[in-house]
């Protein structure tokens, strides 16, 4: 599930999760500008230096697209065939083929794999850890309006920790009621569904012991709530952050410029 | 010797349940190792729990290290029991080894600088330090226990309750924890109360409470309660090996001690009789 | 104001969302993920306003984590079914009345029409090519969850966890 | 019918064409004989689990093949038909009681003959002689399983595979976490299905004590490999090859050997207290002889 972390120490992996994390959703906002073959080429540049920053092999981003191919090709063909003006080569009832929508295909293209390649940097260059609290650091500024934001932290930072445990326990459950006759993986919807019951009880049970366990140790080490609490873990803001901050703000405006308005 | 902690006639049920202790008496020698046993469900596990405050007393009086357990003292008495639990897996708050040894030190607001140097600390005592940015899972579950040791040396307690905290691991994982427990309690000047069944751990103990139903069968040293096998077994438990091996030798006519010998004592006691 | 326990289990819920999302029964384009059912619990134990934030905390982390692509649109859905659940199950009888109302809502407004029309700001895909096939599919499951929330929220597991939690 | 497990060159492999790929177990041979009651031991991570996995099919080799009961495992072995051999081979997982789910102890028990298609009522005859087969009151059957104590409800799901009727039961440290009685009362329980019902047991644990009170075949197991397989007594011979293993000797054998370093000379090392008691009346009376 959350296999996909490489470890490393490349300047990507060394920026702080927050600014990672703002800084792919910013991208992912300036894709939607993007219109013209200049704005892609300024966006796809950016990314090629993202990736080479991030000292990650070519082929572990191919390998994250394959599961995602059917619906990249499936938006582009749905692009091909519904847009509309410019030269028509084909139609066929709602459907037709043109320049245009050619050149809207090829675009739609890119906007995917653009935005798949910036999550897949985030991924691989974060621990899950990282990544929440990255969140959490930028859900801070919520404690204002009396968001519980260092609650969640707690709850976010134990659910990552069970993530493990629980799958440990899902699977030696579903050997268990396989051992005892139960098949999973076949059978009608209906059979599937209530072969479910048997999982889903003894999981829930389980959850609910370890809930309980885990609550008792906690007060025993001295924990009452979770807003009057130092902390151990940081994650400092630092000069690689600032100066890819720039960059992407730069290419950011760049766009904005060149894009045909 | 000083009673660190003093049980008071304290009586206790769960809800809908039958009363687990009735008018329950015990004492604990500071600087000791005090072993409880008693079979699954004797409610050993609920004594524990008591002391440290995380149930509530009904009626009589826990006092430890001359505070009174109650809501006003609560957190004072958390800060000088470290406890133990039976299963790795549920004691684990943090997301990697350090940040759980962590976690108690920022329940109680300590300066990150500070933590820091404690958590270095702790985690070296252990054993643990090469660990710490490991995840729990990728940990045995007798790491984890050295982990969850490692976060009560760091709040520094005069008392540690070991909740039946072996009895999940294999019998190498026991042996290295309780020789941990043991290098630690020298260490820093503790008070061990270990809850278990594991009867040769108990033997060891400088003092042993027997409990059943509720109630202190028998609390003294080793030597006077784990001679008469019958009695232990009586109550769900095994006989110590040697105390087993004596009676073995006492069927075949050999004129044996009837009180309980360690290992070392034993193994003195054959020699002398082979000579 | 949350007890100690209940931040566990909250948390708990987090991680058994992030796994049950994943696991999924049933072929192709007619799976069906369990997560629904981790949201629902915690909604029936908690109240619409923090099931709704560990939905959508989880559908947040989730994504990002995956590596697939983040988009706010399905944390709102995930943040509405979830106060949907809440407020139809939070401290109330769970009826097939309340189960019908609650999954029928969830399945028109969120799954059928906003994540369409999330999917068309995402890809600028034409709205109406990708509803009757989502619209269909809503409407062969729907039925299947209701009968598994009914069964779910009323069973003597989901009465012992409620007793140990709160009793 | 023949109860015989044979592993031929089984290897697997977790995690095949990854980068994390690892060898769970490699070129595995050996045979399990029919009737016997076999330990499994090893240190953790040595691949027991894994080795008994394959007797039921839950795991498949990556490469190799495994016959159990004239059936044939292999790398080609598909998730269809083998409900047969599941219902064969009785398999109990550590902390067993965590896979219960159902409203009532009988239900529970039932829940695995109801899989293979057995009536009601017959389902529930055969979960009524699973419980008195493990000990269980009669009167626990309409009882919440979950409301019973921690060593009852091992015990339901015991019967839950015993009411299958397996003639080959895997126990997967079945007395984890069990106080002293709870732990001899399962031990008892092994021992009787083996010696009444003829039932193959197949134990994995790291209790020496256990393997050489209860078992007749040992198989030890050491990074993926099996590197010894016989009696307790060959098993044993040898301290410090044991300790080489990170396994412990039963307690009598290391009592005994401590005995040999302070100087007592025992001429074998014996395994159970009961001929360590021997052993040690006989240099008695051999030391007396020599006066």
């Amino acid at each position: 599930l959350f296999g996909r972390y490489l470890p490393g120490s490349s300047w990507v992996h060394q920026m702080s999760p927050q600014s990672k994390l703002m800084l792919s959703f910013y991208f992912v906002v300036v894709i939607f500008f993007a219109n013209n073959i200049w704005t892609y080429a300024a966006l796809s540049g950016l990314i090629l230096l993202v990736v080479l920053m991030s000292g990650v092999s070519i082929g572990y981003f191919l390998k994250g697209i394959r599961p995602l191919i059917w619906l990249i090709v499936f938006t582009v063909l749905l692009q091909i065939l519904f847009s509309s003006g410019g030269h028509v080569y084909w139609h066929f009832g709602p459907f037709s083929i043109s320049d245009t929508s050619l050149i809207n295909g090829g675009f739609m293209f890119i906007r995917c794999l653009l935005i798949i390649m910036i999550s897949t940097v985030l991924t691989l260059t974060t621990t899950p850890l990282a990544i929440a609290d990255g969140v959490q650091t930028v859900l801070r500024p919520l404690k204002k309006v009396h968001f519980p934001v260092d609650t969640l932290a707690l709850m976010l930072s134990i659910a990552l920790r069970f993530v493990p445990t629980l799958m440990d326990e899902m699977e030696t459950i579903l050997n268990a009621q396989r051992s005892r006759g139960v098949d999973f993986g076949s059978g009608s919807l209906r059979h599937r569904i209530s072969a479910a019951v048997p999982l889903l009880v003894p999981l829930f049970t389980g959850a609910i012991n370890h809930a309980e366990n885990l609550s008792t140790a906690m007060e025993a080490r001295g924990f009452t709530d979770s807003e009057h609490r130092s902390k151990y873990r940081v994650y400092r803001w630092q000069r690689k952050d600032t100066i890819s901050w720039a960059v992407f703000l730069l290419i950011g405006i760049l766009v904005l410029f060149i894009r045909k308005s | 010797m000083k009673d660190i902690i003093q049980i008071k006639n304290i009586s206790f049920n769960y809800p809908d349940q039958e009363r687990l202790f009735t008018n329950f008496s015990m004492n604990i020698h500071e600087g000791e190792w005090t072993a409880i046993i008693g079979q699954n469900g004797s409610g050993k596990s609920t004594l524990a729990r008591l002391i440290d405050g995380l149930i509530v007393l009904k009626s009589g009086q826990i006092v430890v290290d001359g505070l009174t357990v109650n809501d006003e003292n609560i957190f004072d008495i958390r800060n000088k029991i470290g406890m133990v639990f039976q299963n790795p897996e549920d004691q684990f708050v943090g997301a990697t080894v350090e940040d759980d040894v962590a976690f108690g030190l920022e329940n109680r607001q300590i300066p990150r600088e500070k933590m820091q140097q404690i958590v270095e600390n702790s985690l070296k005592q252990v054993g643990m330090w090469d660990f710490r940015d490991r995840i729990p899972a990728n940990l045995s579950g007798g790491q984890k226990q050295r982990v969850a040791i490692a976060g009560i040396i760091a709040l520094s307690p005069k008392i540690i309750i070991l909740d039946e905290a072996t009895s999940m691991l294999d019998p190498r994982g026991r042996q290295e924890i309780l020789k941990l427990v043991d290098k630690i309690k020298h260490d820093n000047d503790l008070t061990v109360i270990s809850i278990t069944h594991d009867i040769d751990e108990a033997a060891g103990a400088d003092q042993v409470i027997v409990v059943n139903k509720g109630k202190v069968v028998e609390a003294d040293q080793p030597d006077k309660i784990f001679g008469d096998i019958n009695k232990l077994t009586s109550i769900g438990l095994s006989a110590p090996f040697t105390s087993e091996l004596l009676s073995a030798l006492r069927k075949r006519g050999v004129d044996s001690p009837s009180q309980y010998l360690n290992d070392q004592r034993l193994i003195t006691w054959i020699k002398q009789l082979i000579s | 104001k949350l007890r100690v326990v209940d931040i566990v289990v909250l948390g708990i819920f987090m991680s058994l969302l992030l796994i049950l999302g994943r696991f999924t029964v049933g072929v192709q384009a007619w799976r069906l993920s369990f997560g629904f059912v981790v949201t629902a619990i915690a909604s029936m134990l908690y109240g619409p306003l923090w099931s709704s934030t560990i939905a959508a905390l989880t559908d947040i982390i989730g994504t990002l984590m995956s590596g697939s692509v983040y988009f706010p649109g399905f944390t709102i859905s995930a943040i509405l079914g979830a106060a949907i659940y809440g407020y139809f199950f939070y401290g109330k009888p769970i009826s097939w009345k309340r189960v019908i109302i609650a999954q029928l809502i969830i399945a028109v407004i969120v799954n059928t029409v906003l994540n369409t029309y999330w999917l068309t700001i995402l890809y600028k895909t034409p709205f109406w090519t990708f509803l009757p096939a989502r619209a269909l599919k809503e409407l062969v499951m729907t039925p299947i969850q209701m009968a598994i929330l009914y069964y779910t929220l009323n069973s003597q597991t989901m009465g012992n966890i409620y007793n140990r939690l709160f009793n | 019918m023949d109860q015989t497990i044979n592993f031929k060159q089984v290897t697997h492999t977790y995690q095949a064409g990854t980068p994390f790929a690892q060898n769970a177990l490699s070129q595995v041979s050996v045979t399990i004989a029919g009737g016997s009651f076999t330990a499994i031991i090893g240190h953790t991570g040595s691949g027991k689990s894994t080795l008994v996995q394959h007797i039921n099919a839950l795991l498949k080799p990556t490469a190799g093949e495994i016959k159990v009961s004239g059936r044939t495992i292999t790398p080609a072995t598909t998730n269809k038909n083998l409900k047969q051999l599941r219902k064969h081979v009785g398999m109990v997982f550590q902390f067993p009681e965590k896979q219960l789910f159902e409203e009532t102890v009988i239900k529970d028990i039932m829940f695995g003959p109801k899989n293979y298609g057995v009536s009601d009522e017959e389902a529930r005859l055969d979960a009524k002689q699973a419980m008195g087969l493990v000990g269980l009151d009669g009167s626990l059957q309409d009882k919440s399983p979950f409301d019973l104590s921690g060593g009852q409800m091992r015990r339901v799901a015991i019967a839950g595979v015993l009411a299958m009727k397996p003639e080959i039961l895997i126990l997967d440290e079945p007395t984890a976490g069990l106080d002293p009685r709870g732990h001899k009362e399962i031990m008892d329980l092994a021992e009787k299905l083996h010696q009444q019902q003829g039932m193959t047991i197949i134990l994995v644990t790291h209790q020496m004590d256990d393997v050489v009170d209860y078992a007749s075949d040992v198989i030890v197991m050491d990074q993926g490999k099996v590197v010894k397989h016989g009696e307790p007594k060959d098993i044993f011979s040898d301290p410090e090859w044991v300790y080489d293993m990170h396994l412990d000797l039963p307690s009598a054998a290391e009592f005994a050997c401590r005995l040999i370093t302070a100087g007592v000379p025992l001429k074998t090392i014996p395994l159970t207290i009961d001929k360590l008691a021997d052993a040690i009346v006989g240099v008695i009376q051999g030391g007396q002889s020599h006066e």
